[in-house]
């Protein structure tokens, strides 16, 4: 399989202070990989411009035979790459169920005169898309909540529902950015094993963020680490745990230890 | 029992209708790190929240050093010498590193006073000093979480409570993170009441620990006991 | 139950910054009635007075008249001051006969409708702007700068001012409206450059009075003048010294030279605790012929009126003699003949209001009455 | 919408027979009340105050019973088109405040669309309005305009072509204001479309020079009002000979009643499109853009262009209702388009609980009775009261006495002003909250007991 | 604590020069900073202004004959300067009020107008009182302003903080819309209030200050440039000393003090503040005074410079100074300073050149303005000083 995201050169600055540098990153299709580095290397804002949430000041971004420099967000799920939130960002008055339908706008093909005068392609295309929101919502295990207000719900049941809400849109490649964040380890546990089910049951590349050591050499293929917006490494598990400059600006010693050690 | 500095008794807190905290009790002695561990949503914060009075407790009483606090405004709290450093680290992020450490001594009068915390603190973090003009706000998340405690320590609280100071920190900045925090309370004295997922390392640092779950306390014991304990290992600690 | 109660409706601002006016007219009316409903009660008929208040909204005047032609004991309308109400409203009068007289509303429109309902005591703008270009044109003045508040009578009689002073040959150096009313710094610049002979400001003292003394402040040095609105002692008050000699065209008798006039100040004055403003003579008279229309209009029908017949009686009055002048009404309700004087303010304090010298007494007939003059 | 919760009352059966009965007495007695009462009496215009309130009320009280829904729209569907003609023919005032009532709500629900289901805060909404009625208005007005001149002047007849142009051209404008501006953040967008909102009137206002085409501060005169199938002459015949009125001008009661019925229509309309927009992968996406612009787009929701359908709905709606309005006033000036209007539109949608089209509606009753009637009657109450001298007893307090300073119609916008107040206080999500609203503020304002936290949920870990 | 000196990497910052050291001292931050930064903003605006006024005259003339636009701009330009930049601190500081609420509630005080309206009837009353007791002549005028202002700013401070209590408190954490209508009916209230007021106890609502009686504000310093003498009334330049004196002021307290450290941090996280030991509703209090102080202090300059005021004063100049709060940049102190200004200045020069061209004239003065103020928003979405915060995700 070949690279499904090409990142070339990409830069970024906010003021005077540059986030991302020159970064170039491959993603195979149908691969897990992660993207690690120390606080304010510049991770988020590389998926942000990703996403098209920021726009690039230069570089190239190649994803699935297109670019997507200049897209707008929404050009960019419609492309088939969507994402979570570091901070979570659910609609929080709407229903679980309700924010997974939200997800899916980019797939449907609904005017102003088809939800007015209530054509029968909105009705077919209703019941499509509430079917679909609840074999997603089951796939990531909350099925049961999906009637409840979003904001409601317990931190963890938050992550799932970004989660769901980020495949309704049929992406070929997901971004998801410290989704085990401020979980215990017996949840995280669970969270990879879901990220492993997106990839091996709905064949979604998946990109992740994560500062849980345990995660990200538990489940990655490949990892990439920024470090003040460079890349200063590439590999696999082993080859950036034993990177010398890696443990010095990221891993420390003990992490590396203890993680040794489990 | 006169070296008790924190004694929570029942405490029961509310979102709406949601029940958070189901009689939750807890004692800090002085000088104590204690911390407490549970799931997502066991109603750690809001114990942390209740005592400093972000939120109004339905029942039950909080005691900092034999005075009743119980309803008091977060305000009032902090005069008494209390410290919360909320999760999410909570920079005003349009103000410079150097006036987020100046609302951190916000009840401190004596310049000099403050000039000195001041040198503490840098002294801690060093990575601040550099940054003493920038906008909190345009910090990286590390450098916010060395602010937030920063700013805290500026008071000279006798009783720090910490919400998980490690989240989202690169594994480099945790430790770091976590030797001060030993440092503070070695060093200062401080009393600290520490929230965390990584039960591990807060379970190594820390005298006592409190397991928490559904606002309920199912667990209360010396931390090298709850280290060690069969149920604590496999729930908190991840191992299979 | 009450069938021998009538009752008269006024319609006017109550609240607002309009209701200066407003509560004056309905003062004014309540105290014709007191006054003067006597004949009607000695046929056994009660008067009462329902005010309404239309906050100079159209919609709100609207839905009053509406609330106002619900109920069947009112037979007579005293309204409105704003015409941008008037025009409304008496469509929903109109709708159901009932009679409406209004002593304020000078824009043309009100009668050209020709409804057999709407009579109005009060002049035209049309006629009221005109006169007041000739007699600048007779002052000598050669340049004019002409202002209004934007509102449909400020606008509507500035228009006829500079439309008639441009055929005089008069020239307009400017023709601008403002809504403002407090600070008319920006307005008063270029008029200072330009410096005219005469200022006109087609609006209500309230805003002259500020404008004007605002003016003076800056050294604007010369003439000025205004329309009926301008008619209130609270002129004199705002604009101090600056007002001394400031013109104004009115279509209410001088109260020195009327003695109706100077008594219904008095009385006005003793019941209410202040003085009236403008338009409340107007409204003392459109009461007053409202009277003299339901008390022939219950002689004639033996008993209480249908408002059909109270609209008729009230066109058929003829050469009354009220405050304003003497009236009777042409076919499309304005009074035939309308008497037009131009005053000078002589003093700034303004318990020397009714003391202003009267320097001209124009008579001019309703553009009805003169078409049927030509033809003759 | 999945989101609703089903009561579980022990017996639903039994409620709903309860409740529907309750309604069907409180119909009843309201009917009665308007009818049955000496309009001449003394205390009249307090006891009408309650009673109308009372009887305007009904159509809300119906729409929320627990029945099926045919019963209930047939229920209403007899009130709004049989009761209401009837009671509005009787007494023509009744027919007025209706007619407000239709229009206000419309409005209301309009701008609902734009602040309460997609979140911008539009504070010029009555400019669409404005560019209905002018619409109407310039085509139609005997006044001396080019159209008139030039002889361009259409036939009452095309009033329902005009209102269907109505509909083209305010969603338009709403677009051709929406394009540049929709990309500001919220108090951005509020001093725009205020702006907007003035530019439009003080066009207006003097369009008149060098061409007149608006008559500037003069307003148009003359509308043209559709005219009024015969049939309806007939009914109101009918109905007047039954009901044995004495009416002065019969025709003038029917153009009325048209007016009233085109009123209903256009609102039930109106109710039917926010609700199906609504409950659609739009209001949906609506509801997205409201409570997290950056998470909406980033899951596809195209802003701008969801944004532009949200203006261009609501002014759609504000321009149909703009169209009725000019034909019924019959006289469109600037004066009836200010900021002040656009205001009280927004205080209806917010006070009647905003996003929810019941509430909206109920918000809309409510301030128009406030401002049209309760207000109004309470001051002639007064007034009446002082014609006869009336003694209060018990403090032996002659009302005459009461100075003329005190008269309650010289403080409508004091009171006005308190009732807007005290309702916010007393009830922040709206009489009549949408469900999802109610959920929101609830969760909000328990925790700001002790102290405020911020309005999104705890943010985890930042930077 | 082998750790700490991974993390310490960069540069450290180079030793502060002369320069910087001017920069950090008291004198040129709250002084020299603030003051040049207006009057070079003052000069931009108008120099540009005029520029364009000069050359509109020359590429459209006046389509009336009688007029020559260069001459009349000629004539009216140190005018035009003077009632902009006057009316502009009027706005500027209404629009302070409007920016500090926002800061630290992020909502609009529509009835923020009224403490604008509120000042200047105090000042009437208070004025008018000096004149029943015969001591309006005696008395010094700067004293007697100053004795004016400190009034108007106590009442309309004091006010506002009741609103706040009253109203606005009780409705904190409830949607933003929530107390904006709330402000809504504030204002109908203290309109209809003050107007009730005056209505009952003297028969009028409109207020005339007694400034006639006093020589120096009766009489307009004449100033001859060249063969045109401009007349500049005393009270516009009283408006343009005390405001710039006060925003001076203003500007230390926010930016200088304790007090205003406090504000500013409650403005982005009231929870956080409250664990600091701020006392979160104290400060919103005093956000509410110092805002209606300066809204109380711009009615009553306003009342002295126009002569008479009304209850309904408030709202033209409670509107464009939003309007300037906005352009300026919602929150930002120094931009509702320039925000005012601008406005003020615009549209005296729109007023000043608009007048001869019939077919629009002034009333199309507040068309063009918001066309300005659309324009710089689509360029700065954000208002001229408004951070463009592109949301940190
Ligand atoms: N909108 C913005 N404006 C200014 N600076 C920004 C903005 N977004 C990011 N930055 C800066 O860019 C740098 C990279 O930030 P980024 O959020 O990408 O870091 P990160 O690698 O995700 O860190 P963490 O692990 O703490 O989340 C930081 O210094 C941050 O302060
Ligand atoms: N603002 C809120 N509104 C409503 N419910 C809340 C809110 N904050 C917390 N809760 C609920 O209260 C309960 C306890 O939450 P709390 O934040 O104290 O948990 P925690 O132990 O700190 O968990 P975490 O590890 O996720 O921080 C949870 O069920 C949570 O969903
Ligand atoms: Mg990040
Ligand atoms: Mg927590």
């Amino acid at each position: 399989m070949g690279a499904i995201l090409t990142v070339t050169n990409l830069v970024k600055s906010f003021g005077g202070i540059a986030a991302v540098r020159d970064v170039s990153v491959n993603v195979e299709e149908g691969s897990i990989s992660s993207i690690i580095g120390p606080n304010g290397a510049g991770k988020t804002t590389l998926f942000n411009l990703l996403t098209g949430i920021y726009k690039p000041d230069s570089g190239s971004i190649m994803f699935n035979g297109q670019s997507l420099v200049g897209k707008r967000p929404d050009q960019v799920n419609k492309a088939g790459m969507s994402r979570t939130f570091q901070n979570i960002r659910l609609f929080p008055s709407m229903t679980v169920i309700e924010n997974v339908m939200v997800g899916m706008h980019s797939r449907l093909k609904i005017s102003l005169f088809d939800a007015i005068v209530r054509t029968k392609k909105f009705y077919e295309q209703e019941a499509h898309v509430v079917e679909k929101a609840h074999r997603l919502l089951k796939f990531v295990g909350i099925d049961e909540h999906a009637n409840e207000i979003s904001r409601n719900l317990p931190y963890g049941d938050q992550r799932r529902i970004e989660v769901a809400r980020a495949l309704a849109s049929d992406p070929k490649l997901v971004l998801l950015d410290e989704p085990t964040a401020g979980m215990n380890p017996q949840e995280s546990t669970e969270a990879m094993n879901l990220f492993r089910k997106i990839r091996d049951e709905l064949g979604v590349t998946v990109v992740l963020i994560e500062h849980d050591m345990r995660v990200v050499m538990g489940i990655s293929e490949y990892i990439a680490v920024l470090d003040y917006g460079q890349k200063i490494s590439e590999g696999t598990p082993n080859d950036v745990r034993n990177d010398p400059r890696v443990i010095e600006a990221y891993l420390g010693r003990r992490t590396t230890s203890t993680e040794a050690a489990q | 029992m006169s070296d008790i500095v924190l004694h929570v008794e029942n405490l029961h807190s509310y979102y709406g209708h949601i029940h958070a905290l189901k009689g939750i009790s807890v004692d800090v002695k002085k000088g104590e790190i204690v911390t407490l561990i549970g799931t997502n949503g066991a109603g750690k914060s809001t114990t942390l929240r209740t005592i400093s009075g972000v939120l109004r407790p339905k029942r039950g009483t909080v005691t900092l050093k034999g005075q009743n606090i119980t309803g008091m405004r977060p305000h009032e709290v902090a005069a008494l010498g209390v410290s919360h450093v909320p999760e999410g680290r909570r920079i005003f992020p349009q103000l410079t590193v150097m006036e987020n450490l100046d609302m951190g001594a916000w009840n401190v009068s004596d310049k000099k006073l403050i000039e000195t915390r001041k040198e503490e603190v840098f002294t801690l973090f060093p990575r601040l000093r550099e940054r003493i003009n920038q906008l909190g706000g345009t910090l990286s998340g590390g450098e916010q979480q060395m602010l937030a405690i920063g700013r805290a320590l500026m008071t000279r609280p006798e009783v720090l409570l910490l919400d998980e100071p490690s989240m989202g920190l690169a594994p480099v900045l945790v430790e770091l993170i976590f030797d001060i925090i030993q440092k503070i309370n070695k060093e200062q004295g401080t009393t600290i009441l520490l929230v965390e997922q990584n039960a591990l390392m807060a379970l190594e640092i820390a005298t006592r620990g409190y397991v928490l779950q559904t606002g309920e306390i199912v667990m209360n014991n010396d931390a090298k006991v709850l280290l060690k304990d069969e149920r604590v290992r496999k729930a908190y600690l991840g191992e299979e | 139950a009450q069938d021998n109660v009538i009752k008269i409706a006024s319609q006017t601002p109550l609240s607002g910054p309009q209701s200066v006016l407003g509560v004056s007219m309905r003062n004014a009316v309540e105290l014709a009635i007191e006054q003067l409903s006597g004949p009607i009660e000695e046929l056994g008929f009660k008067i009462e007075f329902v005010p309404y208040d239309d906050e100079a909204k159209p919609d709100k005047g609207t839905s009053n008249a509406n609330l106002i032609v619900a109920d069947e004991s009112i037979l007579v309308v005293i309204g409105h001051l704003n015409s941008g109400v008037a025009l409304p409203a008496s469509e929903v009068y109109n709708g159901s006969n009932l009679a409406m007289i209004s002593p304020a509303n000078t824009n043309p429109n009100i009668t050209d409708r020709g409804y057999p309902t709407v009579s109005r005591v009060c002049g035209r703008d049309d006629l009221q702007g005109p006169t007041g270009a000739e007699f600048a044109n007779q002052l000598g003045v050669k340049s004019v700068y002409v202002l209004h508040d934007t509102t449909a009578y400020g606008e509507g009689v500035a228009r006829f001012f500079r439309q008639r002073a441009e055929e005089l040959g008069i020239t307009v150096l400017g023709f601008e409206g403002t809504e403002e009313t407090a600070n008319f710094d920006s307005l008063i610049q270029p008029i200072l450059a330009l410096n005219p002979e005469m200022v006109y400001f087609g609006g209500i003292y309230s805003q002259m009075g500020i404008f004007l003394s605002q003016a003076r402040a800056q050294g604007f040095d010369g003439l000025f003048m205004g329309p009926d609105g301008t008619d209130s002692s609270e002129f004199a008050q705002l604009a101090g010294e600056a007002g001394v000699g400031t013109y104004y065209t009115s279509v209410a008798g001088p109260a020195n030279i009327y003695p109706n006039a100077a008594q219904f100040i008095e009385d006005y004055k003793e019941k209410f605790g202040e003085p009236p403003q403008p338009f409340a003579a107007q409204a003392y008279d459109a009461t007053a012929i409202a009277l003299l229309g339901l008390q022939s209009a219950i002689e004639e029908a033996g008993g209480k009126p249908t408002r059909e017949q109270v609209a008729k009686a009230i066109r058929a009055v003829t050469d009354y003699e009220g405050l304003t002048g003497t009236i009777t009404f042409d076919a499309n309700g304005d009074p035939e003949i309308g008497l037009y004087y131009v005053l000078q303010v002589v003093s700034a304090d303004p318990a020397e209001w009714s003391n202003n010298e009267l320097l001209a007494t124009l008579e001019i007939p309703s553009p009805l009455t003169a078409a049927a003059a030509k033809e003759e | 919408m999945a989101s609703t919760t089903i009561t579980n009352a022990p017996n639903p059966n039994r409620r709903a027979l309860l409740a529907t009965g309750f309604a069907l007495a409180y119909v009843v007695v309201a009917v009665l009340a308007l009818i049955l009462v000496d309009r001449n009496s003394l205390w009249y215009p307090l006891y009408n105050v309650f009673a109308y309130s009372m009887y305007v009320l009904s159509p809300i009280l119906i729409i929320s019973l627990p029945i099926p829904n045919p019963i209930k729209f047939g229920g209403l569907a007899i009130l709004l088109l049989i009761v209401t003609p009837m009671l509005g023919i009787y007494n023509n005032s009744y027919m007025e405040i209706a007619v407000q009532i239709c229009i206000f709500a419309g409005l209301a629900l309009g701008l609902n669309i734009v602040v309460g289901f997609a979140g911008l805060l539009d504070l010029g909404y009555v400019a669409f309005f404005a560019v209905g009625a002018y619409l109407w208005a310039v085509f139609t007005s005997t006044s001396e305009t080019v159209f008139k001149l030039n002889g361009w002047l259409v036939p009452g007849e095309m009033f329902w072509v005009f209102l269907v142009i109505g509909v083209f051209i305010a969603a338009f404008v709403g677009i051709l204001l929406g394009l540049p501006v929709l990309r500001l953040r919220g108090d951005y967008l509020a001093i725009v479309t205020l702006g907007f909102g003035e530019v439009i009137r003080i066009l207006a206002r003097n369009a008149n020079d060098p061409i007149n085409i608006t008559n500037g501060a003069q307003g148009l005169i003359g509308i043209g009002k559709p005219p009024v199938p015969d049939l309806l002459h007939g009914i109101t015949n009918e109905a007047i000979r039954i009901m044995s009125l004495r009416v002065d001008n019969p025709g003038f009661v029917a153009q009325q009643l048209l007016f009233y019925l085109i009123a209903v229509g256009l609102l039930v309309l109106i109710i039917v499109i926010s609700r199906r927009l609504e409950d659609s992968p739009i209001g949906r996406a609506w509801t997205a853009i409201r409570e997290d612009e950056v998470a909406a787009k980033a899951m596809g929701v195209p802003l701008v262009r969801m944004k532009l359908a949200a203006f261009a709905t609501g002014a759609s709606f504000g321009g149909a209702i703009g169209v009725l309005y000019a034909a019924k006033q019959a006289f469109v000036d600037p004066t009836s388009f200010v900021l002040l209007q656009s205001i009280i539109i927004l205080a209806m949608v917010i006070v009647g609980g905003m996003g929810s089209i019941r509430g909206v509606i109920l918000g809309a009753i409510a301030m128009t009775l406030l401002n049209l009637h309760v207000l109004t009657n309470l001051s002639l109450q007064l007034n009446a009261l002082r014609n006869v001298n009336f003694i209060v007893p018990i403090i032996d307090f002659p009302i005459r006495n009461w100075p003329n300073q005190l008269e309650p119609a010289k403080y409508q916008p004091l009171i006005f002003g308190l009732v807007l107040v005290l309702m916010m206080i007393f009830r922040p999500e709206g009489l009549m909250p949408a469900e999802r609203r109610k959920l929101e503020l609830k969760a909000e304002r328990e925790e700001s007991a002790g102290l405020d936290e911020q309005a999104a949920p705890q943010p985890k870990g930042d930077a | 604590m082998s750790t700490t000196a991974t993390v310490q990497d960069r540069p450290v910052a180079p030793k502060a020069n002369t320069l910087e050291l001017v920069q950090q001292s008291w004198i040129y931050r709250f002084l020299l900073f603030p003051i040049g930064q207006m009057l070079i903003f003052i000069a931009g605006a108008t120099i540009l202004l005029t520029v364009i006024a000069y050359a509109i005259a020359i590429a459209f003339p006046a389509p009336n004959p009688n007029i020559d636009l260069v001459t009349q701009i000629n004539r009216q330009l140190p005018g035009m300067i003077i009632s902009g930049v006057s009316i502009g601190f009027v706005y500027s500081m209404i629009a302070l009020g409007y920016t500090l609420v926002y800061g630290v509630l992020q909502f609009i005080n529509f009835a923020h107008s009224e403490l604008f309206m509120v000042g200047s009837a105090t000042g009437f009353v208070v004025m008018k009182a000096l004149e029943d007791n015969g001591v309006l002549k005696e008395w010094n005028p700067i004293l007697m302003i100053l004795f004016m202002l400190v009034c108007a700013m106590t009442v309309s401070g004091i006010l506002a903080m009741l609103m706040e209590r009253i109203a606005y408190r009780p409705l904190r954490g409830a949607p933003r819309l929530v107390p904006l209508i709330t402000a809504i009916g504030i204002s109908f209230f203290l309109i209809d209030f003050v107007r009730a007021g005056f209505a009952i106890t003297r028969n009028e609502f409109n207020l005339t200050y007694p400034v006639r009686s006093l020589e120096m504000f009766a009489t307009p310093v004449r100033v001859a440039i060249g063969e045109t003498t401009v007349n500049v009334r005393t009270t516009s330049i009283m408006i343009i000393i005390s405001a710039v004196i006060m925003l001076v002021i203003l500007n230390y307290i926010v930016n200088g003090t304790k007090l205003g450290r406090g504000i500013r941090a409650v403005a982005q996280d009231q929870t956080m503040s409250g664990l600091l030991g701020v006392n979160v509703n104290l400060m919103i209090s005093l956000t509410f005074l110092i805002g209606g102080a300066f809204g109380g202090a711009a009615g009553m300059l306003f009342g002295m410079n126009v002569g008479t005021i009304t209850p309904y004063v408030g709202f033209l100049p409670g509107l464009k100074a939003f309007t300037a709060a906005v352009l300026g940049g919602i929150g930002n102190i120094t931009g509702a300073l320039l925000g005012g200004l601008t406005i003020g200045i615009v549209e005296a020069f729109l007023n000043g050149v608009l007048v001869y061209y019939p077919a629009l004239g002034q009333r199309y003065t507040d068309i063009l303005t918001f066309s300005v103020l659309i324009l710089i928003l689509i360029f700065r979405p954000t208002g001229i000083l408004g951070k463009r915060v592109d949301e940190k995700v």
